[in-house]
């Protein structure tokens, strides 16, 4: 089932049977449309790898293992602490507002 | 703990929802008044005379309704998103999706009837024939809150962002297209003399669905944007 | 139990989806390269013209190819989405994030290619009438309504999720659109001097055609929603150490 | 952190909890236990994550690693029972500007327990809100208004409570009523947290300090 070709010329190719823009406008739609969407990505990609490379000197984030960033303390010494700072920055203000 | 029955809640709930809107009775009038100007300006804008009115009439009506649906649903949740009430909402232990069913027959009431009680008489300056008001009213009356409680998912989803960009008309018009179709293909049958039944029983089917679906729906967009 | 979920886990590791693509990626790129030369060949030059449309049924070809990749993004991402709520996979909504802006080009493209079509075929360049060029005007509408609300969610979290649910009903509201607007059309249709449903070109080789396009453009949307998943990929795992590595041997 | 010597498990009970917002770490492996009776005041600097930490236990936010128990029972399986004996005020205090204290109370206790109209007047007295009963919340200072949604802690009686910064506004003679509300709780075998800067003089406090260095 060779279907053969079906211009006989460049021309008549071309002409598209008279509907030359219609057809050609979409096929060119077409290409743009394939080519883009596969360029950017790929564009992007070496711009993304580009700027992780560029901060590769970044500080290891912690281990996960360890717990980090928090502290439970029971009442005992926690609440004079507490009090001892409240005290000291009652009297900062009072300095404050005298002179 | 006895807990109180998911009826009161809903009660409870609804009454308040109609509180609210009661006193602040200008932010539920202002998108009446917008319905009411945007069906006047169509005589203006395309021409007066009774024949090309009138085959316009239920598509403009049935477009403003859905504008002024938007507007008016703007503000279903987002006072109660900005005043706390709405996490008090997610906290209760009744089902969240029957207090905004709850929630959306209230807004319904305040912002839905008023637009299909009146409708009769904005058909009549839009000079559509007796013969179309039975059909407009009924399709109103089941299309309106299916557009409600569809767009309630949309703002459900949107309810952090505060009104900018206008980003819950962008999601929520293009869901009531169905509701928007069937509504003028209702009126416009009964118009030529045939029965709207049938496209009123396909309105009836989508609130049907609506009203089981959109609620479950919307509950799960307020909790994810909750989680924010 | 953990058995189960944890080959689910390690289907959506973010690494896992990044090393099998890099083996695949040469392999489907071949193959879409090849299918779409034989299909644009073929339509191009070997196609007998249409009795009744001339050489414009060629545009038929891509058109009606792209036509039907660009109806699988809503389900895409409605599943997408689904596993995004369900089990909160992270590549889902990666794939998902990816999937909104190309969708919405294939929507503009088979809208872009339908009217240049039909501006021969019917006359005008757009047609109320034809339903299924109208469903696909609102299916547009529906994805720039996603991506519109993903730029608006600014807490990454909550827009994977928000996103996920509006995919969903959205998906639900493309079927129900196309049969509203189907039976709207059936009641519209203006008695015009020529049939406004001009039939598809007839012939085997248009349709063997077609299928070749239709199989090459499925390729290239996954060709291309797998690359920019994998850029997504690379930007959200930055801190990761796999991709540090990677990052300092490819430059 | 040693296992409960008593045999019942803990009130409430928060195992390996991590938190990430916008792939900054608040907290890593966070745990601790709340039994019936204690307070625990939860401390940090701004933006440390208090109010995540908040809204995760009770629920509301779901972005987050670790366990939660509720009576021994993971939260996921409970979260209506829980929901149901917890009270939780957050920033936004769930008042509505347009309603009078009256109908918020009316409704926001009606979600969860019978409450009659006499109640919510008794608590209002109680809070020093006798004379604004029929005033409209937008007409009513911060400090009144945090009354109004504190109120509610006397109208439930949920075991569990999660306030967040309830001392904000609060003049000097609110400031010594929430702490003898919330002393009168924890004497009643409820616990609570609480999240502040104010140095709370109640007995069996724990205090829990977030955004450590790491």
């Amino acid at each position: 089932m060779l279907a053969e070709l079906q211009f006989d010329s460049l021309q008549e190719f071309l002409a598209m049977g008279g509907y030359a823009f219609n057809v050609w406008s979409v096929y060119a739609l077409f290409a743009v449309f394939v080519f883009a969407n596969l360029a950017l990505p790929l564009r992007r990609r070496r711009l993304i790898l580009r700027r992780l490379a560029a901060r590769g000197d970044l500080a290891q984030s912690p281990a996960a293992a360890e717990q980090s960033g928090w502290e439970v303390s029971t009442v005992g010494e926690e609440l004079q602490e507490q009090q001892r700072e409240q005290k000291e920055q009652r009297e900062q203000e009072e300095q404050g507002t005298k002179p | 703990m006895s807990r109180v029955s998911a009826a009161a809640a809903f009660c409870a709930t609804l009454k308040r929802d109609l509180l609210i809107s009661i006193k602040r009775r200008n932010e539920v009038l202002n998108p009446f008044m917008f319905f009411l100007i945007v069906v006047s300006l169509f005589p203006l804008g395309i021409s007066p005379e009774g024949a090309m009115l009138r085959q316009i009439a239920a598509g403009v009506i049935w477009i403003a309704v859905l504008l002024a649906s938007m507007l008016s649903m703007d503000s279903l949740y987002r006072s109660d998103y900005e005043d706390g009430s709405l996490e008090q909402l997610l906290l209760s232990s009744q089902p969240l999706y029957l207090l905004v069913f709850a929630k959306n027959i209230a807004h319904w009431l305040v912002s839905g009837l008023p637009v299909i009680v009146v409708s009769p008489l904005l058909a009549y300056m839009l000079s559509l024939p007796a013969a179309g008001y039975p059909a407009l009213v009924l399709s109103l009356l089941l299309g309106v809150p299916v557009v409600g409680m569809v767009g309630s998912i949309a703002v459900a989803l949107t309810v952090g962002l505060g009104s900018r960009g206008l980003i819950l008309a962008v999601i929520a018009v293009p869901m009531s297209v169905p509701v928007l179709i069937f509504g003028t293909l209702a009126v416009q049958n009964s118009l030529a003399g045939a029965s709207p039944v049938g496209y009123l029983a396909l309105l009836g089917a989508m609130l049907a669905a609506a009203a089981s679906l959109a609620p479950v729906a919307t509950a799960a967009a307020l909790r994810i944007a909750l989680h924010g | 139990m953990a058995g189960r979920w944890q080959w689910l886990h390690r289907l959506g590791s973010p690494r896992w989806f990044y090393a099998t693509t890099t083996r695949w990626l040469p392999w489907l790129a071949g193959a879409m390269a090849l299918l779409l030369a034989v299909g644009t060949v073929w339509a191009l030059l070997y196609l007998p013209p249409d009795y009744q449309q001339g050489d414009t049924s060629r545009i038929l070809v891509v058109h009606v190819a792209v036509a039907g990749a660009s109806l699988s993004f809503f389900p895409l991402m409605a599943v997408a989405g689904t596993v995004t709520l369900v089990w909160r996979i992270k590549l889902a909504d990666m794939v998902a994030k990816n999937a909104a802006p190309l969708g919405a080009w294939f929507s503009f493209l088979t809208l872009a290619t339908g009217s240049i079509w039909g501006s021969v075929s019917w006359g005008t360049w757009w047609e109320w009438t034809d339903s299924r060029l109208v469903s696909m005007l609102f299916q547009f509408f529906l994805l720039l309504g996603v991506i519109s609300l993903r730029a608006a969610l600014d807490n990454s979290a909550t827009a994977a999720r928000a996103c996920a649910l509006l995919s969903i009903v959205g998906c639900i509201n493309v079927v129900v659109i196309k049969y509203s607007v189907q039976w709207w059309n059936t009641l519209h249709q203006p008695p015009s001097p020529i049939s406004m449903q001009v039939g598809s070109p007839n012939g085997p080789e248009f349709w063997v055609a077609t299928a070749i396009m239709a199989v090459a453009v499925y390729l290239f949307l996954a060709l291309s929603l797998i690359l920019a998943t994998r850029n997504e990929i690379l930007e959200r795992e930055s801190k990761a150490q796999w991709v540090r590595e990677l990052a300092l041997g490819a430059t | 952190m040693i296992e409960n010597p008593q045999h019942s498990s803990p009130l409430f009970e928060v195992r390996e909890l991590s938190c990430e917002r916008e792939g900054h770490v608040l907290f890593r492996k966070l745990g601790f236990s709340l039994d019936r009776g204690e307070i625990l005041q939860v401390r940090g600097s701004n933006g440390a994550g208090k109010t995540s930490l908040l809204r995760i236990v009770c629920g509301l936010d779901g972005s987050h690693q670790g366990e939660l128990r509720w009576q021994g029972v993971p939260l996921a399986s409970c979260i209506d029972d829980f929901h149901s004996e917890l009270l939780y005020i957050g920033h936004r205090l769930g008042v509505n500007q347009a309603l009078t204290p009256l109908e918020n109370l009316r409704w926001s206790c009606r979600l969860h327990d019978r409450v009659g109209d006499g109640e919510i007047r008794d608590a209002l007295a109680e809070l020093g809100l006798a004379s604004h009963e029929n005033l409209p919340c937008r007409s009513l200072s911060a400090g009144q208004q945090q009354r109004v949604s504190l109120a509610r802690l006397l109208l439930r009686d949920a075991p569990l409570w999660a306030l967040d910064e309830p001392f904000a506004s609060l003049d000097a003679a609110g400031i010594a009523l929430l702490e003898k509300l919330l002393l009168r709780h924890s004497r009643s075998g409820g616990a609570a947290m609480v999240t502040t800067h104010h140095v709370l003089g109640i007995p069996c406090l724990r205090v829990l300090t977030l955004g450590l260095p790491q």
